[in-house]
């Protein structure tokens, strides 16, 4: 877990260098201080399950295995991305073969792995591959797609969970009203992630809702809801874990509030001067990967050497995989039109997946 | 060959549908043991079970994106609009969510999105909706409105089996008004295909859905004046097909737009604009627009029909146009 | 309250003749056995206040001192009703003088009567006239709209307190989620009744909602939900007295949940063989109308040859009412594109009110 | 007089009608202490206090369906769309709330709905959307985009003064590039209303909003090749202003119509309708269209530049049809 987090840090740590840059475009949207809880939930998953995360769940990218070069290649609009260019950030898509394999209901498990060159941190070559559902800018939307993938998957014979991330203003959206309660009354295997990270760009959660715990939007549809600490990995996945599990005992969806903090402004250009300073740094004393090493240390699971070191593999990591998405070229102008309609034969774009150093470790 | 109604016609798609896939499967409101506001479902709970006859929430939203999921695990979800007025509350989930899908991660959504359109039977201003122009600047839709029992079983399998969204618009003006032969044999109406609903010379009238009767009447009554007009039947409205038009305009070189929808905005601009680039040379007059009053659709008998295209309109602006 | 609930029904029962004469144009939606919570919550209002009805609160209608005529009139399509023929049933509108009264903040309060001319049941001169919106036909549209209205009232400087019902079903709309949010959050004078009659056209509310009391639905939004027996008018009229007072006293939305039975189907065409008989058997034992009427002579407050009379008295006016509407006019076809937009100098409608007979005794 | 930018003329607007009529106040998200996604409302919060600038929860629906209300009672409800692509979250409440209140039961609906539009900043599918064309069917709705700063102050006075419902598209691309002057008494520019940007003889460029900048470059470009183009600046697209447009279209008998949404299905079908039937004599070539792509709008600036609209395209269709 602590590799991801990590990782996802270091990651967007380079993606500020090439923002500044001016090599990523448009906005940069970090998640600072929330890498606890994307780990934490996702790491509760089987790596064939579905995410559904937002911009600010990088952590849970990685923890699916997703190769950080997709995320360059997307941040940087290239050719090579999984939107080849013609979506932002995180907006990627994967389906697994067996979703498009009609030979049997469930479909055979197929998962070819992904087509492209290994790298050193290993392939991921035996594990099947998860579904992956990048939002769109209409905040809620995912919801009820997150709904409607556990419901298709379930009709397809297969025990997959599908999990998905949303922020606290997004819980104001009718999409996600209307999903959720969709998905309670089909008690679908579904897990909802709701974000509290005290603010929607500028918006306070006081504005947003007049409940004082996020889980309590789940009071309306009769789905088990709990609130957590959002920087604390460990309870984080504690909580994921049992809802994960009694999603896949077929016992239907839930929700968990995560309490967090937003630890940068909404985006790059954003320097969050409406958020009060003492807030910032009562969040910063909480920072969920520092916690995270002292309990390692605490239990002699690693000793401060070796954390160092992870953190400079994860550094050196996320360059070459920055490095060698920069050098990928812009996509073609000749195909804007193409892939509108099925049936032109424009390729179906590529998502890699990789396998953690520590896969064994962990 | 059976001759059945245009409602019993969607009836069989979806039951021959699901019957040969089983990943066919729909979600609606009151679709399953009540078999949906116009029983268009009627029956096919008990057949094929609850499990592939989903009465969902009052969700439209929630309809189109469960249906988006389940496609993207393989399925191929047909999503009961109750009117098609309520698509407007899922307008975002089409427009941005399913219509960009492939084109921007190259993930497919086999939907299909279908309702009862149109008015003439009282509805009033909620309930007599004709929606495709909404949709028609939307690229990576599909959109189609049968006008005969024929091609309203043979455009829903057609639709079903396309690997891209397909919003299909049913009139429910026609449902048990229409009837027409229907093959035993399993078969399809091409998306993206016109039909030639009558054979003419002097001018096309260009039109859809419950406006192809409006338009063969005023046929007739215009043969009578010694006027032969030639009338299209779009059947797809997106994609349009082009080709069909030009050809007629080509030969006609009249061209008259009649659509059930309100004139400003409609579909027959796009048309309009089609034919005055690509047939500009064939045309001996001006290119003309039949449909209904730009105002909402009102209650009242008298208003509505005073507000619908009629017979009388349709024959008033042919004459206009041949004798132009 | 006996008389609006009573005279509701014989409206009703009025509107079946004439539907099955098919001098109604379209669908006829019945309110039997709803008539009491109608009655009772939009008795706990003043005159004064905005009501936003749905198809099954006539009895809110009458109570609010709508006259007669004008559901007549909207169900026949009659160019003198409130829509002049352009919209169905009960999609009527009203707006008090105060609302166009741009002279100070709040308006005078100069709300002339409507200027029709008086009938034997005394028309409505002194009090002042409430502000009635019709649905749209499009479900939970109604919320957002009832906040605007709770919200914009406050800005005008007036206490109104706006009342808007919504069925089990349209609570699973995203516009019931994203207005009654709002409306929380803003502490709008906003009561909301979330009519739980059992279904939502064919669909049992267990298809609608995991949770049982449809109340809880509110709990989201952090106010205050009670759940009450929607067929006991007194009972309902108590909780709606303590909400609507604590909305006018500044304190916010709230939300209360009428535990209800819709006694036909959904409209007439619907024979609602969906409907378990054991169910409507257990409700017939209910009929809120029944019950008060017992609730009043138990009380002393009547006896029954005077109920009966007051049930004769509400059936020739329902009668008298249904006969001067159907004598008049359909609407002139000329007029289809007249009031589009402003300014084509198309007359503002009116809607009359009357003063119920019992106005002093109530 | 002062110059000022197109974004600065907005504020402007904002602050003198608040200013103006204490009936005036705004809705929307991270408009209050922020000042708006685009600083749009910047210092207005300051200004006029929280309860007349109100920030609220991400809720198109209840924005727009809770300005309505407030409408009812009065108020004059200015709201905003953070970008303009999350009005198809509203197109419910917008063309089946506000667009039908008034026809139904003569309940004006004074509300302005106004939002960043538009392409050219790298801002993908979802954050570069021209909705004009979703809204054009509907009767009821006013919509405006203006293309100067006089034009986006003017229009939207007008637009909070208008009884109706008004949709005031402004072009984030606009936003700080464009400099004009802008009167220091108040003024409106009347809504329904074109403006003639370039006299010419020999086409007729109809179109607004960042394109009549692309239209000017373009003519610019044609005059050294000898031709003269008329640049027609719509400003207003519901009503649109068919005088103007006729008129110039019979003077340069030729019409290219030009907008950044996408082809098919885009207003420009209606202006095509128009002209070839109301200007049929007028014309010596076909009516030709250049818009974008029909595809969604990519992301990357080599795919984007290549999707929208572009003065060398202009350029080329130009000489065509003076040509032709
Ligand atoms: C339907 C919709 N409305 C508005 C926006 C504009 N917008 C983008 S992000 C954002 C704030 C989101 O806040 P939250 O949901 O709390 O997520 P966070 O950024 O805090 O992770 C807003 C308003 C949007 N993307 N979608
Ligand atoms: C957005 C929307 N979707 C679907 C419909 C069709 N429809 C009309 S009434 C109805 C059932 C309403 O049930 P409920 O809200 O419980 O109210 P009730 O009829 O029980 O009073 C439905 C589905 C609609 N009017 N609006
Ligand atoms: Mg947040
Ligand atoms: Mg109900």
């Amino acid at each position: 877990m602590y590799w991801f987090a990590r990782l996802a840090r270091e990651i967007e740590e380079r993606l500020v260098i090439l923002f500044r840059q001016s090599k990523v475009i448009g906005g940069l949207y970090r998640s600072l201080g929330q890498e606890g809880e994307s780990v934490g939930t996702a790491y509760a998953l089987e790596k064939s399950d579905a995410v559904l995360p937002l911009i600010r769940n990088m952590g849970a990218l990685m923890t699916m295995g997703v190769r950080p070069r997709e995320i360059f290649l997307q941040y940087m609009a290239k050719g090579e991305s999984n939107s080849r260019g013609r979506d932002l950030n995180i907006h990627i898509v994967h389906m697994p073969a067996w979703t498009r394999d009609l030979s049997s209901p469930a479909g055979r498990d197929t998962d070819a792995p992904a087509s492209r060159p290994a790298l050193q941190v290993g392939r991921d070559t035996d594990a099947k591959e998860p579904v992956v559902v990048g939002p769109i800018s209409m905040l809620g939307d995912s919801i009820p797609v997150a709904a409607g993938i556990a419901m298709g998957a379930r009709m397809r014979g297969r025990t997959l969970v599908s999990m998905a991330w949303i922020g606290d203003g997004a819980t104001s959206t009718g999409a996600f009203h209307e999903g959720l309660n969709f998905a309670a009354v089909q008690k679908a295997p579904l897990v909802v992630i709701a974000e509290d990270n005290k603010f929607a760009y500028s918006t306070p959660i006081a504005r947003q809702m007049a409940i004082t715990r996020i889980d309590e939007r789940a009071a309306a549809y009769g789905i088990p809801h709990e609130m957590v600490d959002g920087n604390d990995m460990l309870a984080v996945y504690d909580v994921a874990r049992r809802m994960v599990d009694r999603a896949r005992a077929g016992e239907g969806a839930s929700l968990i509030g995560v309490d967090t903090m937003r630890m940068e402004g909404h985006a790059q250009h954003d320097d969050a001067r409406y958020v009060p300073k003492e807030l910032v740094e009562q969040w910063e004393k909480k920072d969920p990967i520092a916690r995270f090493t002292k309990v390692l240390v605490d239990r002699g699971a690693a000793n401060v050497e070796q954390i160092a070191e992870i953190d400079r593999m994860a550094r050196s990591y996320a360059a070459e995989e920055a490095d060698a998405a920069e050098r990928s070229p812009m996509p073609d102008p000749a195909t804007i039109t193409r892939g509108v309609y099925a049936g032109d034969d424009y390729a179906r774009p590529t998502l890699e997946f990789v396998r953690s150093p520590f896969a064994d470790a962990d | 060959m059976a001759v059945v109604t245009y409602i019993e016609a969607i009836r069989q798609a979806l039951f021959e549908e699901m019957a040969r896939d089983e990943r066919v499967f729909l979600m609606g409101e009151d679709i399953g043991a009540y078999g949906g506001a116009f029983k268009v479902t009627e029956g096919l709970s008990e057949k094929f079970g609850e499990k592939r006859v989903i009465d969902s929430p009052i969700s439209e939203q929630a309809i189109v994106g469960a249906a988006i999921g389940a496609s993207y695990m393989g399925m191929r979800p047909v999503c009961e609009i109750q009117f098609i007025d309520f698509i407007a509350c899922c307008f975002d989930m089409l427009t941005n969510f399913a219509a960009t899908s492939r084109y921007r991660n190259g993930a497919g959504v086999p939907i299909v999105v279908r309702g009862p359109c149109g008015g003439g039977v009282g509805g009033g201003p909620f309930h007599s909706l004709n929606p495709e122009a909404f949709f028609l600047n939307t690229p990576g839709l599909k959109m189609v409105e049968p006008s005969t029992a024929y091609d309203a079983k043979g455009l829903l399998k057609a639709a079903i089996r396309d690997d891209d969204p397909v919003l299909y618009f049913e009139h429910k003006f026609l449902y048990r008004r229409i009837k027409d032969e229907v093959p035993d044999e399993d078969y399809i109406v091409p998306l993206g295909k016109a039909a030639v609903r009558r054979e003419g010379t002097d001018l096309s009238i260009i039109t859809f859905g419950a406006m192809v009767y409006t338009a063969l009447d005023a046929a007739k009554a215009l043969e009578e004046q010694g006027v032969q007009a030639e009338v299209i039947d779009l059947r797809s409205l997106a994609p349009l097909d082009k080709e069909a038009v030009l050809e007629s305009v080509a030969k006609t070189n009249r061209a008259l737009l009649l659509h059930e929808a309100t004139l400003t905005g409609g579909i027959g601009g796009e048309l309009a604009a089609i034919i005055s680039e690509h047939a500009f040379e064939y045309l001996d007059a001006p290119v003309m627009r039949v449909a209904s009053a730009d105002a909402p659709v009102p209650y009242a008998p008298p208003l509505e029909s005073a507000f619908l295209p009629s017979v009388s309109k349709v024959v008033a602006a042919s004459k206009r146009l041949v004798e132009y």
